[in-house]
């Protein structure tokens, strides 16, 4: 196994530095055809790995490829550790990222960068995988960050927008800081074990908790939980969790494909999958899982809110991502891993279809990307319409489709996560997950009428164009609405609570939600008769569906009125709670001027001017006054000479 | 008895002497140089002096060699003056001063 | 005693003549002191017995360096007037040099040497002692590469001397040879490239 | 002739002498006459020789010892025991290699140029290595002091002959700046001559000295060392010396002559003065985390593209200076050694980068003639190869994972954080800090819409320049994916050198 796992990491790589590299030499064909060969092989390979390990019952594999450096006894090494949590990401990764290099084709396919585009999308194919694969810290987080650098690229892809690359240098620094705790977390882990093997510090993982370090003088914390929050900072800066969440809006400044592909399926679940890598850590501190839900839960309901003002059709879609993610990592904070790991899958299918589906009206449009200036689209667009269909079902969690089944164990699993107390953090989760259902379908909703329904308010010279896009297009759309509809039926059952992760993920019996889920569980049907007779859920997304339709369709005028009625919440909307404000005028600004102030003051006034030049200017004048002493005649000198001498003289015999 | 330390005093005024002279001798380059001669034989005169008083021939050697480089240097120095003089026209020392910081 | 008397006498008269040159007016008169102070010199020299360094002084100082002095002194146009004077307001500080330098030096002399050399005078030489001889003896071996040296250096002052004083006089004619070797063709022959002019053939009749 | 029993004195002459000959052969005419081209071949060959030799070195070096290699001793000034003593370790045999690495690619870079007097110009980077090569390997106080000081002269020229409008000031700062420091270190090597009766490295390491002297010793060695580095507060030379000096001599700057200081660290501060240095460690580590920081903020609002990289040196400098005196502050003297080796790879990381950064100035620069930031904008729509360069670069400067500039820094967070949470927290600022100012930098120069006219017409990559560029990425590629051949050249090394480093010298007065 070992030469196909080399095979599914190094195609895209290999693929991505050909077409980067002789890009001009192998043409537009060339690119695209060597680059979606080696990403479907890869997904090939990986579907094939994944049966052997689950339907052939295969071992989980560990083994490291070379030795990176080694120093002081810290092995640091590169390797891929592949049991079904990474085959599962390596089959979701490599098959969203071969749709996106389908799809690709017929989105870029006027573009000058054409084989840049396929280049740096092979080579973050070949990121997430060194990323999933990874069995140490190390190479995660070189995974970590070269994903990062991709997205850097790939955002700011048409690099003469000035938005553009304004919002790739925002996500590469908000990542940043996200990867500045990460960091720190891998230096507590290696300070802890001086190992950085997973499998090494996961069985030493009870001795970490029971240690404690002291940050804050005299303030001694759990070993575990600071190394759990910081690892969870990553975590943060790459799923974009608030805080630092303020990049994946601005990113979609860069092309749709990439959207789809690294900004909802999968470099933002990065940090989600690597929350239930580190579940053996994680399980050892509830603190820092307190810490992950609360986060996780003002994310999935406040960015959800502010899907309902955007007027972008991709911003729409990336709040929802945001949303979205907040649940995931919900699940994660009531170490329900395995629901994170199902709604991740299942998100990464339809939320990559809705974005194929958006890019696929932003063709049509073209490159129009307000939904207040569509409408109507569904007569033009066939395909695209159904598989949106499909896509907005499925994210609402409409009983049937794949979101249905993740998000309702998910919401279930909250409910069940007493272990947490009673108290603010249980309820804010609960009340967070289950309100962001009816958040949810509004702007789902909201965006799909707006976009797809109603009256058609584009000028008449793009009316005229409309019309359905490409097969490269729809083929990736129909491709992915087929897992999005109806994956989470077959899937339910073994991943939830069938034992499906097996080792991968640990959970301490008193966490373990879902297993008590499971027991009443019997059968995908009886889940969804229970939801639709029990939850509310279900209610609530028919709902937001509904409302959705009585505003934007119904009474159109209606949400103008209301903006300007509630001018104050809209405004703190719209602004998107003011996080970008705080951050650019705040601490980039501030940041600025405190390098402008130790420049100007410390380095130039101070070191420069006063110790340096101020030394120099005051020998200067010192020189200036004993220059005067030295007259040019020769006699002069000859005279101090014979008078020092007979002082000295003087000295010697008198003193 | 006249000894050694007659000699000795007589070349400290002798040395004393030259000293004066080249301070108060400033206009004119010629009499430095006459000057230096004379200080040159206050110091012949220790030699020869502490040659004696101690019966080693190497001091009088000395004498012979800083006679030698006397005259070497007399006859630069000479020559030296007349370049100066042929180009400005004086031998005035104030007005030799390029040195000056 | 005799000895004593033809000391001080000499020793007074030098000092005079240096006193002489230090302030005599004229160059040529300064440079007349200084022989005569070198006379001096030379007298008392021959007084403890160092002939031969006494005779080299008068034949080469006086012989030689003094003349080449005044013909220095004669040779240039010096205007007396301009040189001599202005001492005056220097002369106590070098006076007050002067004095000081002497009481310290015969402070030292007289009151801080060695018990057993202020004693008495020279020890007389032995018999059949040349002074010539003996410092023959010790400059032609022990410092031969000093000697050597020594006439390098005069040398190089004949050299130095003669380059320092040598000019070029604007009519003069003479040869550069490095300028000669240097010549290159395209210096001296010049190529000029011209329309061919032909015979104005239309004026003929 | 035995090449592995006389290599480091060939790696030092072979230069220092084929200069020489470049500047006698060459004559003082601008770059377009037939004379200058056949000494840039000549300079450019014998840089190549030297690099290829010095391969050698590598190849025949055992990892498995920490005792000096290619020892070659002979006396030079038998009076004061002065002599001629060389040899390299795992320490020094790294930036040794660097060195005959840099220079080639230098000389190529300035290829054409430098248009007055380039025989000369090539002929100061030649002596200028022979020299650096010599610093790296001697073995002997005086040799050491010697070498050290010659190798400001070449520098001074490059800087004051061929160097921007203020070249000047810049020389006269840095030449004072380097001398002051150094002078007190003389001092240092005679009052150990003095207690020893040699200059010998090792008879100063085995001397006992007590406190009081280890810490007098360690500051005249830190003036000396500091300024090298250099470390804040004495660094306003170089961003100053950076600015004016052409391209290559920014780059052998940068790449090399920084090490200098680092060098002198582990080589003589460390072991010859424990005591001293664990007196001052607190100091050393709160200086270097001021220079990660604090630098870091100045160098974001840098105008002039070879200040802010000049800068930034001083930020990754920073990392070098704190990796080596973690020692003390960490429990039981775990993660010093990680923290030495950090510091180890970060030089040698920081050379490759830097000069990468300078030499995509250079490129600029020799183009447009401005260093200025607002000058530039949209580059990458005029020369995409160049902007593919300088993005990896930045991104290597930024301390990507995969990129050699990874390496080091990662080493020494996870040194400091065994230390003290605060320190790593520090130090790890500098993934914000360092992606912040770089990367502001390529969003100005590199993407945008064409700024100007300048940039409109410039054109892309010439062939030598690609190639220049092409091997600096391939070596920062090389050394971030795997620096295990490196680490290992240096761990025996690193781990007998903190032996001595953690016995005090107290112990036997």
């Amino acid at each position: 196994m070992h030469g196909i796992h080399l095979t599914i990491v190094l195609a895209p790589l290999a693929a991505a530095i050909v077409a980067g590299l002789f890009g001009r030499q192998i043409g537009r064909a060339g690119a695209h055809w060597i680059t979606n060969l080696a990403v479907g092989s890869s997904f090939v390979l990986s579907a094939m790995v994944l049966k052997h390990l689950y339907l052939d019952g295969g071992q989980a594999e560990n083994y490291s490829l070379y030795t990176w450096a080694v120093s002081e006894g810290l092995r640091m090494e590169v390797g891929f550790l592949v049991d079904r949590l990474t085959a599962l990401m390596m089959v979701v990764v490599t098959f969203v990222s071969w749709m996106v290099h389908i799809y690709t084709i017929g989105y870029m396919h006027d573009d000058p960068g054409y084989q840049r585009f396929f280049s740096y999308i092979s080579l973050f194919t070949f990121a997430m995988l060194m990323l999933v694969m990874s069995n140490n810290f190390l190479q995660l987080f070189f995974g970590w960050e070269a994903v990062g650098v991709v997205s850097y690229l790939l955002i700011g892809f048409w690099f003469k927008r000035e938005t553009a690359i304004f919002a790739n240098l925002k996500a590469f620094l908000v990542n940043r800081v996200g990867d500045f705790g990460f960091i720190l977390g891998i230096a507590g882990v290696v300070m802890f074990t001086n190992s950085l093997d997973y499998a090494t510090v996961f069985a030493s993982a009870g001795s970490i908790a029971a240690q404690s370090v002291e940050v804050l003088p005299g303030i001694p914390w759990n070993a575990m939980t600071l190394i759990c929050i910081l690892l969870f900072i990553g975590a943060m800066g790459k799923s974009a969790q608030a805080p630092l969440h303020v990049w994946l809006p601005d990113s979609m400044e860069g092309p749709t494909p990439i959207s789809a592909l690294i900004h909802a399926a999968t470099m933002v679940t990065a940090g989600i999958f690597m929350v239930a890598r580190m579940s053996p850590l994680f399980e050892l501190s509830e603190t820092a899982l307190a810490v992950v839900l609360t986060i996780g839960a003002i994310t999935a309901f406040f960015m959800g809110l502010l899907g309902i003002v955007q007027n972008d059709i991709k911003r729409v879609i990336a709040y929802s991502t945001l949303s979205q993610l907040g649940y995931m990592t919900v699940a994660l904070g009531v170490s329900a891993y395995s629901a994170a790991i199902f709604h991740l899958m299942t998100h990464a299918f339809f939320k990559a279809l809705l974005f194929l589906g958006a890019g696929s009206v932003i063709i049509a449009m073209h490159h129009e990307q307000d939904i207040r200036k569509m409408g109507g689209l569904r007569k033009y667009m066939p395909i695209t319409y159904w598989t949106a269909v499909i896509g907005t079902l499925a994210l609402i969690g409409f009983p049937g489709t794949s979101g249905f089944f993740s998000k309702d164990a998910l919401i279930e699993a909250v409910r069940e996560s007493h272990w947490h107390g009673q108290g603010a953090v249980y309820w804010i989760a609960y009340l967070s997950v289950v309100l962001g259902v009816f958040v949810t379908a509004l702007y789902s909703f909201r965006m799909f009428f707006l976009v797809f329904h109603g009256e058609e308010r584009m000028d008449k010279e793009t009316k005229s164009h409309l019309h359905e896009s490409p097969w490269v297009v729809t083929v990736p759309l129909i491709l992915l609405a087929i897992p999005s509809a109806i994956i989470g039926w077959f899937t339910i059952e073994p991943v939830l609570f069938g034992g499906f992760f097996g080792e991968a993920i640990r959970v301490t019996s008193e966490h373990d939600v879902l297993a008590r889920i499971g027991e009443t569980f019997h059968g995908s049907w009886e889940f969804i008769v229970h939801a639709v007779t029990a939850g509310p859920a279900v209610y609530l997304a028919l709902a937001g569906a509904l409302t959705a339709w009585f505003l934007f369709l119904k009474r159109p005028d209606l949400p103008e009125k209301w903006a300007e009625k509630f001018s104050g919440v809209y405004n703190l909307l719209d602004r998107k709670y003011y996080f970008d404000d705080l951050y650019i005028k705040g601490f980039a600004a501030g940041g600025r001027r405190l390098g402008l102030f130790l420049w100007k003051s410390g380095d130039e006034l101070v070191i420069d001017g006063m110790m340096v030049n101020g030394t120099a200017r005051s020998i200067g004048r010192f020189a200036s006054v004993l220059r005067r002493v030295q007259t040019g005649y020769l006699y002069h000198y000859a005279f101090a000479m014979f008078f020092g001498l007979t002082l000295i003289l003087a000295w010697l015999l008198w003193a | 008895m006249i000894g050694l330390q007659h000699y000795l005093t007589l070349s400290a005024i002798l040395f004393s002497l030259s000293i004066a002279g080249i301070f108060v001798n400033r206009r004119n380059l010629i009499l430095l140089l006459m000057c230096i001669e004379l200080m040159l034989l206050a110091v012949n005169f220790n030699f020869i002096a502490f040659s004696r008083s101690l019966g080693d021939e190497t001091g009088q050697v000395f004498v012979f060699f800083i006679l030698t480089v006397a005259a070497a240097e007399a006859a630069i120095g000479l020559a030296i003056l007349v370049v100066v003089f042929r180009n400005r026209r004086s031998i005035n020392v104030q007005e030799l001063d390029t040195m000056k910081g | 005693m005799f000895h004593t008397i033809l000391f001080y006498f000499f020793a007074i008269v030098l000092i005079g003549a240096a006193i002489g040159v230090i302030f005599a007016r004229n160059p040529v008169h300064a440079v007349m002191f200084l022989v005569l102070a070198f006379f001096q010199s030379a007298v008392l020299w021959l007084l403890i017995e160092a002939e031969f360094l006494a005779i080299v002084l008068v034949l080469v100082y006086v012989g030689a360096v003094m003349v080449l002095f005044l013909f220095v002194v004669m040779m240039l146009d010096i205007n007396v007037e301009e040189v001599s004077g202005g001492y005056t307001r220097y002369l106590p500080l070098g006076v007050l040099v002067a004095v000081l330098m002497v009481t310290e030096l015969a402070q030292i002399i007289w009151l801080r040497s060695t018990p057993g050399i202020s004693a008495a005078g020279f020890a007389s030489t032995p018999d059949g002692y040349s002074n010539t001889k003996a410092l023959g003896a010790v400059l032609y071996t022990e410092h031969v590469y000093a000697f050597e040296i020594a006439a390098v250096i005069l040398l190089l002052a004949i050299v130095a001397a003669i380059t320092l004083t040598m000019r070029k006089r604007p009519g003069l004619k003479q040869q550069d040879i490095a300028a000669q070797v240097a010549v290159r063709a395209a210096d001296r022959i010049r190529i000029v490239k011209m329309d061919a002019v032909k015979p104005d053939t239309g004026s003929e009749p | 002739m035995d090449l592995t029993t006389n290599m480091l004195s060939v790696l030092i002459w072979l230069p220092i002498f084929g200069g020489i000959a470049v500047v006698l052969l060459g004559d003082g005419r601008d770059a377009s006459s037939g004379r200058a081209v056949q000494m840039r071949w000549l300079a450019l060959g014998i840089s190549l020789l030297t690099f290829i030799m010095s391969t050698g070195l590598y190849y025949s070096f055992d990892t498995s010892t920490a005792a000096m290699q290619f020892v070659e001793r002979a006396p030079w000034i038998s009076a004061f025991n002065v002599e001629y003593y060389l040899g390299v370790d795992g320490i020094s045999a790294p930036l040794i290699l660097l060195t005959t690495f840099i220079t080639p690619l230098v000389i190529i870079s300035s290829w054409d140029t430098i248009k007055s007097r380039p025989a000369q110009y090539f002929a100061a980077f030649l002596i200028l290595e022979g020299l650096m090569i010599g610093v790296f390997s001697a073995l002997d106080g005086v040799l050491f002091y010697v070498l050290w000081e010659a190798m400001l002269v070449p520098m001074f020229l490059i800087i004051g002959i061929w160097g921007g409008e203020r070249r000047i000031y810049a020389t006269l700062k840095f030449f004072l700046y380097t001398f002051l420091g150094s002078v007190l270190m003389l001092v240092a090597f005679i009052y150990l001559y003095n207690k020893t009766g040699n200059f010998n490295f090792f008879s100063f390491m085995d001397v006992q000295l007590s406190l009081k002297e280890q810490q007098l010793i360690f500051i005249a060695f830190l003036l000396a060392f500091a300024v090298k580095v250099p470390m804040w507060p004495v660094h306003t030379w170089l961003p100053d010396a950076h600015v004016e000096a052409p391209t290559g001599g920014s780059v052998v700057l940068a790449a090399i002559m920084l090490k200098m200081g680092g060098y002198g660290f582990v080589r003589l501060s460390l072991p010859m003065l424990p005591d001293g240095s664990e007196y001052f460690s607190g100091m050393m580590i709160a200086l270097s985390l001021i220079a990660v920081v604090y630098i870091g903020f100045v160098a974001l609002m840098q105008k002039d593209m070879k200040k802010l990289i000049a800068y930034s040196s001083i930020a990754h400098m920073g990392f070098v200076t704190l990796g080596f005196f973690l020692l003390w502050s960490t429990a039981g003297g775990s993660g010093a050694e990680l923290g030495m080796t950090g510091g180890m790879v970060q030089m040698i990381s920081h050379g490759l980068v830097s000069g990468a950064m300078f030499l995509c100035v250079g490129v600029l620069y020799d183009r447009v003639h401005s260093r200025q930031i607002a000058d530039y904008g949209g580059v990458a729509n005029t020369m995409p190869k160049f902007a593919a360069f300088m993005v990896l670069f930045a991104l290597a400067n930024a301390g990507l994972p995969g990129t050699s500039g990874f390496v080091g820094e990662f080493m020494v967070i996870i040194a400091s954080f065994k230390a003290n949470f605060w320190f790593a927290f520090l130090a790890a600022s500098t993934l914000i800090l360092g992606a912040a100012y770089t990367l502001w930098m390529v969003k100005r120069v590199i993407y945008g819409e064409v700024a100007n006219k300048n940039v409109a017409n410039l054109l892309d990559l010439e062939r030598r320049e690609f190639v220049v560029l092409g091997i600096l990425a391939l070596a920062v590629l090389l050394v971030g994916l795997w620096p295990a051949p490196l680490v290992d050249m240096m761990s025996v090394t690193v781990q007998e050198l903190l032996k001595h480093v953690s016995q005090s010298k107290l112990a036997g007065l």
